[in-house]
């Protein structure tokens, strides 16, 4: 493994340790927005909690669990040493002190104003510089992510990349693309008036810019896990990857579609036309196509496995799978929940019937089940299948894992469904405290109560996920690790350079792009909105 | 900490697998049958979901514009 | 299954071809697709049904007109005097934040020591504290006098002899003037109906909290001024003038509207609470 | 996999996979397809109005100035409510609006980001300081229905809230200068 184990462990422990804190937090806010918990905490609380909630799970867990799982992908699957190495350390501790800088404003109440910075509330100038520092962090693994690759392909000429170090690096390229909405949106606008510099804000111009990121960010949460899903899932199902090119392409088409679609996140916003808010959902639905590809793709290396196994008839594959084994339960149970927050997913999606839901219960209800569902159980999965590698132990009874995986989707089924119907009521979204006496209101009390008993239940099964895994750094010293990539039914031997890099593909990008969010961000240069005067929450 | 295989091996004798080649040829006959139906009835599913929600409760809402 | 690599693979820069054609054909289609569905066939088609000639229709699909493309955009008739004239902008900020309390507090000598004192501990119940109270606060309030929006028979003729950078002087003086700071007396001993209006308001008369607009660092309006250790009678004579609206300088009525919504034993709860120094 | 070639077979894995992009195709054509006929046929569009106003002098005079918010019913028939977003309450705090006649909602904030939805309905619009946000809209159901802040404002956003009443046509009726507020309750 040429010793990037403690760097994985290292980036693995901070993910998990924000992941713990941030679902005790979660419960915690659902008890209280509960007819069970009226009046306990006040907005101050509430609202902090919130803020560190969303920082911890979208912003901490993801991005140090992708650069530690990016690490270990690029060790393993091309089976070298990780050029700089010292770069990897000392951007894990500018990570690391960014994620403290953030953290401490959120305790002292003095950034409550949720992880998607709402200007011209402004917090204080050390939340955003926090976060800024652990996006300069991911930089630097992004560098390190495509200088291996590069030199991997020195070293190969003409080999295929392989399929789990190709989507790490289309993910740390899209990751690129992604941070420059954000970056822009804090370093020119909420950065100087947060400081003082600046006394007023475009609003308008803050969130076309944030939109941007927005979108794509869930594609860099999500890659991680359709890699585990193309490499990791047919080898522990037994079986092989159905077609390697269409792992290639899926990968592509994710740069390429996540990037132009952000605006879809303001369809009921003032400050852009019908035209390119439709052109935004059009390029939104093409988004679903590389999903869509991936369902089909490793639901066929499952059949394959499943037949191996001697699963007979059209659907028999199915009872032939290893469900013991937690790489292939997690899978199953991630595409289950995949299902319905895409469905979700494709509601928000509907240009005019966004009215319907949007900013209520039902979109809370979509990234709970496609982000906090069937990506962290995946992110689950990987950890179980590469803590072994990391630690040289292996786990003394599958039993424990899988009743973690179980206990997540039963918890976040539970959790997310009444969540559909109480969004279709007009439930709206970061309350503190419900107004249960009112005749609308109060027929939602029920329902949260049981979204309530989802939310313990997931806190139950985040306790014995990293019980699982710290019980696993003293488990017995593992014999043999077996081989952890799957193989594809071809395995390639010659791949266009268009399926092996990225260059080509960084065009269509830029073309996208301008095409897509180049009318929307110069009506803002062009003639900058009336601003607003800034609000500081500090 | 033992080193594990590459995966990017030109032939797949170069990478242990404990998948039997003639038992795949013979599965690859029948296979991408089960998950064209299952995943099939799945998307299917969803976009039936997707258009009665929008006849059934988007609509009847009033119009919005 | 055969194990040689067959010869007749040909070169990856040749099987790359095919690949950036139809991949650039595909993603250009679709997005030229949306360009001619979102900005020419909707807007025109939904145009026509409202009466706009096309190039309304697409301008106002665009953005670059108002209203939406299927619907007549609304008339509107402008109506009599405002609330208050004053107007947060860059620059009132930047006269507030280089006031010069020197000469500040050679005005306060000069006008406001006999009621409101020099240190900001004001003289009888009817004149309010300014000590440590916000600078925003006490601008506005001299504003809305000289303005005529707010009216007293003593501040209305002070501040209209204040002319605006004064005012700000004045302001930032008794802003740095520190407050007492009692002991307050301890949380658990003022009634919890009146700590739990200041920390979570009333959802059921759709009250917001205190706390979300007069603590310090809540984010809340401008405006709005300090309560802690101000003069119990002097927060109980406003609350009563907002309620009944003899005092309206309040923008889009928001303590008029609390003020009408809370009863009198709350209002004096309300006042002892801050008296006593809670922030 | 086949006798044949494993070239072939995998070209015929490769056929697979775009037969089912095809189907993929025709799916998300069927959801596109529904978007576009409703918008071609019934407008039915997200609401965007792009219409700029200066959030710091909203409150001086013009449209939205205090006198001028709530419902009018204009010379010509047309319905027009006018409110204001402000932190933590909406003005004015109850809504009348008639029940199936097309209603136009305008919002503005004076001072932050607010968002708003009306329960039961497809009324909902971000109300973004700088800009008018403008809804158009039939109320297809009566009753008292609730308008609550959806978009996170500050540390009282859970208590801003208004009421709509969405009134039957005969309980709807404008007084001598087109204006229309909410029926005691």
């Amino acid at each position: 493994m040429r010793n990037v184990e403690r760097l994985c462990l290292a980036h693995f422990w901070v993910a998990f340790a924000a992941f713990l804190v941030a679902a005790v937090l979660g419960t915690w806010q659902m008890w209280v927005r509960s007819p069970l918990g009226a009046n306990v905490g006040t907005p101050g609380h509430y609202f902090m909690s919130v803020t560190a909630h969303g920082v911890s799970m979208a912003y901490v867990l993801t991005t140090f669990f992708i650069m530690g799982f990016g690490y270990f992908v690029a060790v393993t699957a091309l089976d070298r040493p990780l050029p700089g190495k010292p770069l990897a350390w000392a951007a894990y501790w500018l990570g690391l002190l960014g994620v403290v800088l953030a953290v401490i404003p959120i305790a002292t109440g003095h950034a409550s104003v949720l992880f998607t910075f709402y200007p011209p509330l402004t917090g204080s100038p050390w939340f955003y510089i926090g976060l800024v520092l652990v996006v300069a962090a991911s930089w630097v693994w992004c560098v390190l992510m495509m200088v291996a690759m590069t030199q991997w392909k020195r070293e190969n000429p003409g080999k295929p990349v392989p399929l789990a170090m190709f989507a790490t690096v289309a993910n740390a390229v899209m990751w690129l693309w992604t941070t420059v909405g954000v970056a822009a949106e804090l370093l020119f606008q909420v950065i100087p008036a947060a400081l003082g510099l600046v006394q007023t804000i475009d609003v308008g111009l803050a969130r076309t810019l944030f939109s941007w990121t927005l979108h794509a960010i869930v594609y860099f949460w999500l890659i991680p896990a359709y890699i585990a899903f193309y490499t990791l899932v047919p080898r522990a199902a037994g079986g092989r990857l159905y077609s390697d090119t269409m792992g290639r392409l899926t990968f592509i088409l994710f740069l390429i579609y996540s990037l132009p679609v952000g605006m879809h996140h303001l369809l009921m916003d003032p400050e852009h036309g019908n035209a390119t808010k439709f052109i935004q959902v059009l390029l939104t639905a093409f988004v679903s196509v590389p999903t869509l590809l991936t369902i089909f793709t490793i639901t066929a290396s499952f059949e394959i496995a499943g037949r191996l196994r001697g699963g007979k008839g059209v659907l028999g594959w199915i009872g032939a799978l290893p469900w013991e084994r937690p790489m292939v339960l997690a899978a199953g149970l991630a595409f289950v929940m995949l299902g319905f927050g895409g469905f979700g997913g494709i509601v928000n999606m509907g240009y005019g019937m966004n009215a319907m839901v949007h900013n209520t219960a039902w979109v809370t209800a979509h990234f709970h089940l496609i982000f906090g569902g069937s990506v962290v159980i995946m992110y689950f999965a990987i950890a179980y299948e590469i803590w072994p590698r990391l630690t040289g132990r292996e786990h003394i009874s599958l039993m424990p894992l899988r009743l973690q995986l179980w206990l997540w989707f039963i918890g976040m089924i539970v959790m997310t469904f009444p969540w559909h119907w109480l969004g279709l009521q007009g439930q709206w979204r970061r309350v503190a405290n419900f107004n249960y006496a009112d005749p609308i209101i109060a027929g939602w009390g029920p329902w949260v109560v049981v979204s309530l008993g989802g939310g313990v239940i997931l806190l139950i099964s985040a306790l014995l996920f990293v019980w699982n895994l710290a019980a696993l750094h003293r488990g017995p010293a593992v014999a043999l690790a077996r081989p952890l990539y799957a193989l594809a039914v071809h395995p390639p031997q010659r791949v266009p350079a268009a399926l092996n890099g990225f260059g080509f593909w960084n065009v269509l990008v830029l073309v996208l792009m301008v095409l897509a969010y180049g009318f929307p961000i110069a009506q803002f240069v062009i003639e900058p909105s009336p601003s607003a005067i800034v609000h500081r929450v500090q | 900490m033992v080193s594990d295989q590459p995966s990017s091996a030109a032939s797949p004798r170069e990478v242990a697998d404990d998948v039997d080649e003639v038992a795949l040829a013979r599965v690859m006959r029948m296979v991408p049958l089960g998950a064209a139906v299952l995943a099939g009835t799945a998307v299917a599913l969803l976009v039936a979901g997707y258009l009665l929600i929008y006849i059934l409760v988007f609509l009847p809402r009033g119009t919005v514009g | 299954m055969a194990e040689d690599i067959s010869p007749h693979v040909s070169e990856p820069h040749v099987l790359d071809r095919p690949w950036q054609v139809w991949s650039t054909v595909a993603v250009l289609g679709v997005v030229l697709s949306g360009i001619l569905l979102g900005v020419l066939i909707i807007p025109i088609v939904q145009g026509r049904g409202a009466g706009l000639d096309a190039y309304t229709a697409i301008c106002r699909a665009l953005g670059l007109l108002p209203g939406s493309p299927a619907q007549p955009q609304p008339s509107d008739r402008t109506p009599p005097t405002p609330v208050s004239q004053v107007i947060w902008t860059p620059e009132v900020l930047q006269i507030l934040a280089r006031a010069d309390v020197q000469r500040g507090y050679a005005k306060v000598q000069e006008v406001c020591v006999s009621c409101h004192g020099e240190t900001g501990v004001s003289m009888s119940p009817d004149f309010p504290h300014l000590a440590g109270q916000s600078g925003a606060a006490i601008y506005k309030q001299l504003y809305d006098y000289r303005t005529g929006s707010r009216v007293h028979p003593l501040m209305t003729d002070i501040a209209k002899a204040l002319d605006e950078p004064v005012i700000a002087d004045v302001a930032a003086y008794y802003a740095g003037q520190p407050q007492r700071n009692p002991k307050p007396v301890t949380l658990a001993e003022s009634p919890p109906e009146i700590v739990r209006l200041v920390e979570l308001g009333d959802p059921r008369r759709n009250i917001p909290p205190c706390a979300a607009c007069h603590r310090a660092g809540a984010g809340g309006p401008i405006e709005t001024p300090v309560l802690a250790e101000q003069r119990e009678e002097y927060i109980i004579q406003q609350l009563k003038i907002y309620a009944s609206g003899q005092r309206h300088n309040d923008v889009y009525a928001r303590m008029r509207t609390v003020a009408s919504r809370l009863t009198d034993d709350e209002i004096a709860g309300l006042a002892a609470y801050y008296r006593a120094g809670f922030r | 996999m086949s006798d044949t070639h494993p070239e072939a077979h995998e070209r015929w894995i490769l056929q697979t996979e775009l037969l089912w992009a095809f189907g993929v195709g025709v799916f998300i054509a069927a959801a596109l397809g529904m978007i576009l006929f409703t918008a071609l046929t019934m407008n039915v569009n997200p609401p965007s109005n792009v219409e700029r106003i200066n959030p710091k002098t909203l409150h001086l005079a013009g449209e939205f100035a205090e006198h001028n918010l709530g419902t009018a019913v204009g010379s010509d028939g047309r319905v027009t409510v006018r409110a204001i977003a402000t932190q933590f309450m909406f003005l004015p705090h109850c809504i009348a609006v008639p029940a199936n006649r097309p209603v136009t909602l305008r919002f503005a904030s004076p001072d932050v980001i607010h968002g708003l939805l009306i329960t039961g309905t497809n009324v909902n619009t971000m109300v973004v300081p700088g800009f008018v946000a403008q809804v158009h809209t039939e109320f297809t159901q009566t009753g008292d229905l609730l308008m609550p802040c959806h978009e996170y404002c500050g540390l009282g956003h859970s208590e801003m809230w208004a009421t709509v009443q969405a009134l039957p046509d005969n309980e709807f009726k404008p007084g001598p200068d087109g204006r229309v507020s909410c029926a005691k309750r």
